[in-house]
């Protein structure tokens, strides 16, 4: 796995490694109880990621994954119950169109939505959270860091200044 | 004794399914001390052990598990588990019950879940107990293990003692609330079924098991000896409405089957699943809906007969099914790779031999209730889950009422 | 909080669990750093007696304001720490149990570096949240132990008899002049066979016996409901006169209608053709004409306009055909069905007993319907018989249609009074599987066949069962609002409005899922308030808010941008 | 009678009627238009249409302060109108105090705005043109399309021509927090740039998701020309297609994103990786 960050105009392969970061908010009732599983089990997974539990997905502001992105984390994972099984009377479900009506706003500035992943799963799959974890991890892995996005904007930015 | 002593008498609830843990929520909420008793190590019940429930489709165990974990932490609640309930006797009004409670080798307030004993044990007694117990902790098989302490050296937290016996204690309670629930029958003896002559003749709780997102094939459909069947049966009624076994309707089949097939179908859609039923029963609330829904598909094969005779083809290639043709009467074979028998669930009185016979009608279940004892659940009648728990509130609320209002 | 150094970190090796992968002495190092940390020990096992003693002494520091545990996972061993130290007089809003074992140790026991500095991201989450955590805005509910049952059929009875026993006050409150609902309309009740006064007198005599316990409101209308668990005010008129009373629970036990044939089969045009209430009706009257009787079931239902199941028309006609036995033995009773809807021991026996009094039934398809056939009188009813794939014609004197429960034509208004959602057919929702008559606004219990259609036993059961649940609710005492939970005994937190911030605009009312915001006018304005005991924590209004003037304190949007912060600096 | 005459004509008469206190829309004023409220009939032939002005949140601020029998009429054009609807939604404004005096915009403004819907729901004059879709127009398929290297080149070189004035967001007829949080340091770093204006910009356009009328106004106040309007693009297509939702064209309908799932709506998601359960709504 190689990371492609970018540097004096060129895209360089440099290491793989490290220095990624992912957020997963996982809602108390269920991913949680997967994300727990997952380490009873012991299922060795990549260690870029961070769990912030959140009492239910709906509580996640699209602004914290905004500001979570800008701030040079790569990934955010968002993991609610099913869809239809919510403690709080459907509210994972509204979140979930909220956070899905980000997706195209982070294309359009080519963050790019796959860096915000979105699941709804139980405690019973324990399995499929680690799959998902580890699926989502690699597929950031290979994302260039979302730092080059800041980057490319410090670039153009002194280019300015060069031009003035 | 007087009416307020006997108020301060705990209530003893008798299995910790479904119903056992909502009557002892309500009980303890409403201020009674409970004594929960479970046989095995760990709450849940059957319920615990299904993958999917319907009507909704979301993992059995999550409704669950929060209500375990609010049983377990209640200050009201006192857990007693691998417990076991041998002798029931009325003394001045007040009803003393004797338990036998099989030790449990490793003491949970000190196993701290690091599994260092488990590579040590010579004869692998010890597992990780089941899935999601709540609260979890290693459990030794007494009839596996050797008592040869290898685990007990292991142990960073001298949780284990090898040494425990069974101990038996009494406890004085003011009422019991029966929630014993449902057991799996061995139909072998009706041998038109086929059952225990094929390992992929299984009854639906040993399907489910196997298909579980949470079992070995982690949701996979497989058979028994892994490889990837091409076609299902469901057989209902199987052991049920059947006057040699069990002459009642086991009330949660039908829908059991249709979740089961359909989450084959979901799973590996190209399988084929046929349901043999007599009646369809999806009265309950919103089953009828869950019944469109998987069978207006029409991937979903359903046949109303009987089977007549399920049996091993010698060639081994495969189950076969004889039943009559409702339309042409005619006696047709189909070839299965697995067969599931639906129907059979037997209610589960206490394990031990209190002398409870005169609580049981005559086809098994519990009576309603009478002297301060008050059965729900599948073991008063066969039923769902809402029901159970519709029915272990009530039974709370007789508990408060101190009688049986009526005969029901 | 500043720099103040205000939390207190405790490190579990777990017996090497924890030590052998995570480098403890680097994550105490950069903890020991942080600005809010005041002091860091690390232990073997935190969650051990002898630990426990050690940390709650350490405890003791008036200075520390919060907790954090580096240890498990709450699930494995962090509630048992909790609670331990809860025992101990130390609140669990002040334990952050950070989980390095199951989400770290253990997931990451290859890579001992990146789990190392995961640990001390975790941790550092852990403190920011801990230093801002703040408590809930809280307030204390005193139940009114009264109790408001709406409807007084079977459901509604049992529910009011069984609390007026309990010593609770009951209000009874029905549209109808007398108690007893649907089952004044039925000569004898299944399975128990017994008459309807029979049934109910005992419970009714509790209730008009008990000395007021009850006020009993027949034929009344609903105006008005307010309030939430514990102290709802509801408004209603009762003849000429109108009452308001305050109740601490509610349960709507308003039952079902049965659905009219609408001309199917006949019905209305045909002499002989009946509704099952319409046959009853000839039973109380003892004039039963003709030996001949054919019962279609699901008339107008099961099909695509009512997709469900009624679930009790089977056994109400199996009832009626055995009645129809009781009246001529040598009468012939079909039944024409799609699935006869027997199940558990006591219906099933039922069944089997009607089937072995004569009762003969015939299984029809849904799309070859009976047709029934005759010009004045009913002749006969022509079927196809989906078992022996026969046309049959059977001779027939009387026809009875066999209609199903239907939501009633208020059940809307109701719903929107009481904060109740409606599934697709119309019948109040609860919540599933282990909260089975309970509803999203805590405190109202619905029961019987309002909730799904169900036999008179049920009823009853269910009555009771939400007479227990209502109980339970009132008979607690005084109760914080935080531990008003259908599903554990404390709630995460209560949202809090900071009202010189708050536009008004309402995202919250649209989104909570309890009916927990509202807008109220505070000094010329509209701004939102909570009503913290329908509030659950949920953070639905927190994601939604312009400019964040609402919050969970226990979860604030300073905790969750710090410990995203926290994320960010190391390594970067 | 041309068009602004026309509207002139109504404008007295409702002064005249007393239908209403006063009428706010433009005038000269040293030959530059000036948003001007109207209270004397003989004062309206001053008024004039053009340029577009986003003139709702100003006529917000005139009823919040003003007694509150008064009643104003606002000469306004499509996005003043869908703008009014979605500020009478959030409550910041009441719907019965206000008459709007609706008039379409031309061909030309539609395309400078890549306005679709360039009129208000009723027009008291003029003719209707037709919008436009957007994506259509180049410029916009340049900021829209590409490989996400592209886009975040080319949007990177936008933002940061950003000077962090607040412009944009000052004028936009929806914004109306205080305090806001673009000013919190939680969510942007006061005095940081370049790198938080990603997190100003994009908190500002997400918050707009679903209320954002479409008036151009932040790209045409933008003193750095940045296109701001077409952040909203893709949002605005995704709720249209999905939902069938259009910021400020129904009063009565409450933003998707707020309530639960209707029936016969799409449910906007993609099945997600971690389905085995999914099955929507109950």
């Amino acid at each position: 796995m190689t990371d492609r960050t970018e540097d004096s105009g060129n895209i360089q392969v440099v290491l793989e490694g490290a220095g990624r970061k992912i957020v997963v908010f996982a809602c108390t009732w269920c991913a949680l109880i997967g994300a727990d599983g997952a380490g009873k089990k012991r299922i060795s997974l990549p260690a870029t990621f961070r769990v912030i539990p959140v009492e239910c997905i709906s509580r996640v502001e699209a602004d914290a994954v905004i500001r979570a992105f800008t701030s040079g984390i790569d990934g955010v994972a968002v993991m609610g119950c099913h869809l239809g099984g919510c403690r709080h009377n459907g509210a994972n479900l509204r979140s979930a169109r909220k956070l899905e009506l980000l997706k195209p706003l982070l294309d359009t500035v080519g963050i790019d939505s796959r860096r915000l992943f979105t699941s709804y799963g139980t405690a019973h799959e324990y399995h499929q959270f680690a799959q998902a974890i580890e699926s989502f991890c690699s597929q950031i892995g290979e994302m260039p860091p979302v730092s080059a996005w800041s980057r490319s904007f410090v670039r153009a930015m002194s280019a300015r200044g060069e031009n003035e | 004794m007087t009416k307020d002593s006997k108020v301060q008498l705990p209530v003893l609830v008798a299995g910790g399914g479904v119903a056992g843990i909502s009557a002892a929520l309500d009980l303890a909420r409403a201020g009674k001390t409970v004594h929960l008793i479970e046989r095995k190590a760990s709450l849940g019940g059957q319920v615990a052990s299904l993958d999917k429930l319907y009507p909704t489709d979301h993992c059995a165990f999550c409704p669950l598990w929060t209500e375990i974990r609010s049983c377990v932490l209640h200050k009201n609640i006192v857990l007693h588990t691998l417990t076991e309930i041998r002798t029931v006797e009325e003394i001045d009004g007040s009803l003393e019950v004797r338990l036998a409670q099989s030790p449990r080798y490793i003491d949970a307030s000190r196993c701290i879940l690091c599994g260092r004993c488990v590579p040590k044990c010579p004869v692998s007694a010890i597992s990780s107990g089941p899935e999601h117990a709540y609260p979890q902790t290693y459990v030794i098989d007494p009839q596996a293990c050797t008592r040869c302490g290898d685990c007990v050296d292991i142990c960073p937290t001298a949780a284990i003692d090898i040494t425990g016996e069974l101990s038996q204690s009494t406890i004085l309670a003011g009422e019991i609330i029966w929630a014993t629930g449902f057991q799996d029958v061995d139909i072998s003896p009706l041998e038109d079924y086929g059952y225990g002559t094929h390992p992929n003749i299984l009854t639906s709780l040993e399907f489910e098991e196997l298909t579980a997102e949470s079992g070995v094939n982690k949701g996979a459909i497989l058979t028994r000896n892994g490889a990837k069947p091409k076609r299902i049966a469901f057989i209902q009624c199987a052991g049920a409405r059947d006057l040699r076994l069990f002459p009642y309707c086991s009330a949660v089949c039908c829908m059991h089957a249709l979740k089961q097939a359909q989450w084959v179908k979901r799973r590996s859609p190209e399988i084929e699943c046929t349901i043999f039923y007599t009646d369809l029963r999806a009265e309950g609330r919103h089953y009828y809906t869950y019944y469109l829904r998987e069978i207006g598909s029409g991937a979903i094969e359903l046949l109303r007969s009987r089977p007549g005779l399920i049996y091993t083809l010698p060639d081994g290639s495969g189950i076969a099914v004889t039943y009559e043709d409702t339309s042409t009467q005619k006696r047709l074979i189909r070839v299965y790779d697995m067969v599931v028998l639906n129907g059979a669930l037997k209610p589960s009185l206490t394990s031990g031999q209190p002398d409870l016979a005169g609580l049981t009608d005559e086809e098994g279940l519990m009576k309603g209730s009478y002297s301060r004892m008050y059965p729900c659940g599948f073991c008063r009648e066969p039923m769902d889950v809402e029901a159970s728990v519709v029915q272990a509130s009530a039974a709370s609320l007789e508990v408060f009422l101190g009688g049986s209002s009526h005969g029901k | 909080m500043g720099n103040d150094r205000s939390i207190r970190c405790f490190l579990c090796r777990c017996h090497g669990e924890i030590s052998r992968v995570i480098d403890l002495d680097e994550v105490a190092r950069a903890l020991k750093s942080h600005p809010g940390v005041r002091s860091l020990d690390v232990r073997n096992s935190l969650c051990l007696e002898e630990d426990m003693d050690v940390l709650a002494s350490r405890v003791e520091d008036p200075d520390a304001t919060g907790l954090v545990l580096g240890a498990c996972s709450l699930y494995a061993r962090g509630d048992r720490i909790r609670t331990a130290l809860e025992e101990k007089g130390i609140s669990p809003d002040t334990v952050e149990v950070v989980d390095i074992r199951e989400g770290c140790s253990w997931i990451h026991h290859g890579q001992p570096r990146e789990a190392t500095t995961k640990a001390i991201d975790l941790l550092r989450m852990g403190v920011a949240l801990q230093r801002h955590r703040e408590n809930p805005d809280e307030v204390m509910v005193d139940p009114v132990r009264e109790v408001f049952v709406l409807g007084a059929g079977p459901a509604g009875i049992s529910a009011a008899a069984s609390l007026v026993r309990l010593g609770v006050r009951v209000h009874l409150l029905d549209r109808a002049k007398s108690p007893g609902g649907l089952l004044n309309l039925v000569k004898r009740i299944a399975p128990e066979d017994v008459t309807s006064d029979e049934y109910l007198s005992q419970k009714q005599q509790t209730i008009f016996a008990s000395n007021g316990g009850v006020s009993h409101y027949p034929g009344a209308k609903l105006i008005s409901a307010h309030g939430s668990a514990g102290d709802f005010t509801i408004s209603f008129s009762s003849g000429k006169t109108e009452h308001a009373i305050r109740v601490g629970a509610v349960i709507v036990a308003t039952g079902a209608k049965i659905l009219m044939p609408d001309g199917l089969y006949r019905h209305g045009n045909l002499e002989g053709v009946l509704t099952g209430i319409e046959l009853e009706r000839r039973f109380k009257a003892g004039q039963l004409e003709g030996n001949r009787v054919v019962f279609i079931q699901c008339v107008g239902v099961r099909d695509r306009k009512r997709p469900y199941c009624s679930a009790i028309c089977c056994i109400v006609s199996l009832k009626q055909a055995c009645q129809v036995l009781d009246v001529d033995p040598q009468a012939e009773v079909f039944v024409l069905h799609r699935d006869i809807m027997c199940p558990g021991s006591v219906l099933e026996k039922y069944y089997r007993d009607a089937m072995a009094r004569g009762v003969r039934f015939l299984r029809y398809e849904q799309d070859r319907p009976p047709v029934v056939l005759g010009d004045e009188n009913v002749d006969s009813v022509e079927v196809y018989d989906a078992l022996t794939s026969e046309m049959r014609r059977i001779k027939a004197d009387l026809v009875v249609l066999s209609t199903p429960l239907a939501p009633h034509d208020d059940a809307g208004r109701i719903a929107e009074l009481f904060g109740l959602n409606r599934d697709e057919h119309g019948f109040y929702e609860v919540r599933t599987l282990m909260h089975p008559l309970e509803t999203k606004r805590e405190g109202v219990f619905v029961c019987g066949s309002a909730r799904w259609p169900v036999l008179g036993r049920s009823a009853v059961l269910q009555g009771e069962a939400a007479a227990m649940k209502a109980y339970e609710l009132i008979s607690r005492g005084t109760l914080a609002a935080s531990r008003l939970s259908t599903y554990r005994e404390r709630k995460f937190s209560l949202a809090r409005v900071d009202h010189e911030a708050c536009t008004g605009c309402g995202n919250c009312v649209a989104v909570c899922p309890y009916d927990a915001c509202s807008l109220e006018k505070k000094e010329g304005a509209l701004k939102s308030t909570v009503n913290l005991i329908r509030c659950s924590g949920c953070g639905s209004c927190v994601s939604v808010c312009p400019n964040g003037s609402i919050q969970l304190p226990g979860h604030s949007a300073m905790a969750i941008g710090e410990m995203l912060k926290a994320v960010c600096e190391q390594g970067s | 009678m041309s068009l602004r005459e026309e509207v002139l004509t109504r404008v007295k008469a409702l002064l005249k009627d007393r239908r209403v206190d006063g009428v706010l829309g433009l005038s000269l004023f040293e030959k530059e238009p000036v948003p001007c409220l109207f209270e004397d009939p003989f004062d309206v032939d001053a008024l004039v249409i053009e340029p577009k002005w986003l003139l709702a949140k100003l006529a917000m601020n005139i009823l919040k302060t003003a007694p509150q029998e008064y009643r104003l009429g606002l000469v306004c054009r499509g996005c003043d109108d869908r703008a009014v609807t979605e500020l009478a939604k959030r409550n910041q404004l009441d719907r019965n105090r206000l008459t709007l005096l609706g008039i379409p915009c031309t061909a030309e403004q539609a395309r400078k705005c890549l306005c679709s819907t360039p009129y208000p729901r009723e027009i008291v004059a003029g003719e209707r043109v037709e919008g436009m879709y957007p994506m259509n127009d180049e410029q916009a398929q340049l900021f829209l399309t590409g490989s996400m290297e592209e886009r975040m080149k080319r949007w990177a070189r936008e933002l940061n021509r950003c000077i962090k004035c607040y412009g944009c967001r000052n004028v936009c007829p929806i914004c109306v927090c205080i305090p806001c949080k673009l000013e919190d340091d939680l969510w942007v770093k006061r005095g940081h740039i370049p790198a938080d204006m990603v997190s100003y910009h994009l908190i500002r356009a997400f918050h707009l998701s679903d209320t954002c009328v479409s008036c151009a106004g932040c790209t045409d106040t933008c003193p750095v020309n940045i296109p701001l309007m077409l952040l909203q693009v893709s949002m605005r297509e995704t709720l249209k297609s999905q939902y069938a939702y259009e910021p400020g064209l129904d009063p009565e309908r409450v933003s998707p994103v707020l309530t639960e799932q209707e029936k016969g709506e799409g449910t906007l998601f993609q099945e997600p990786a971690w389905i085995d359960s999914l099955r929507g709504g109950s």
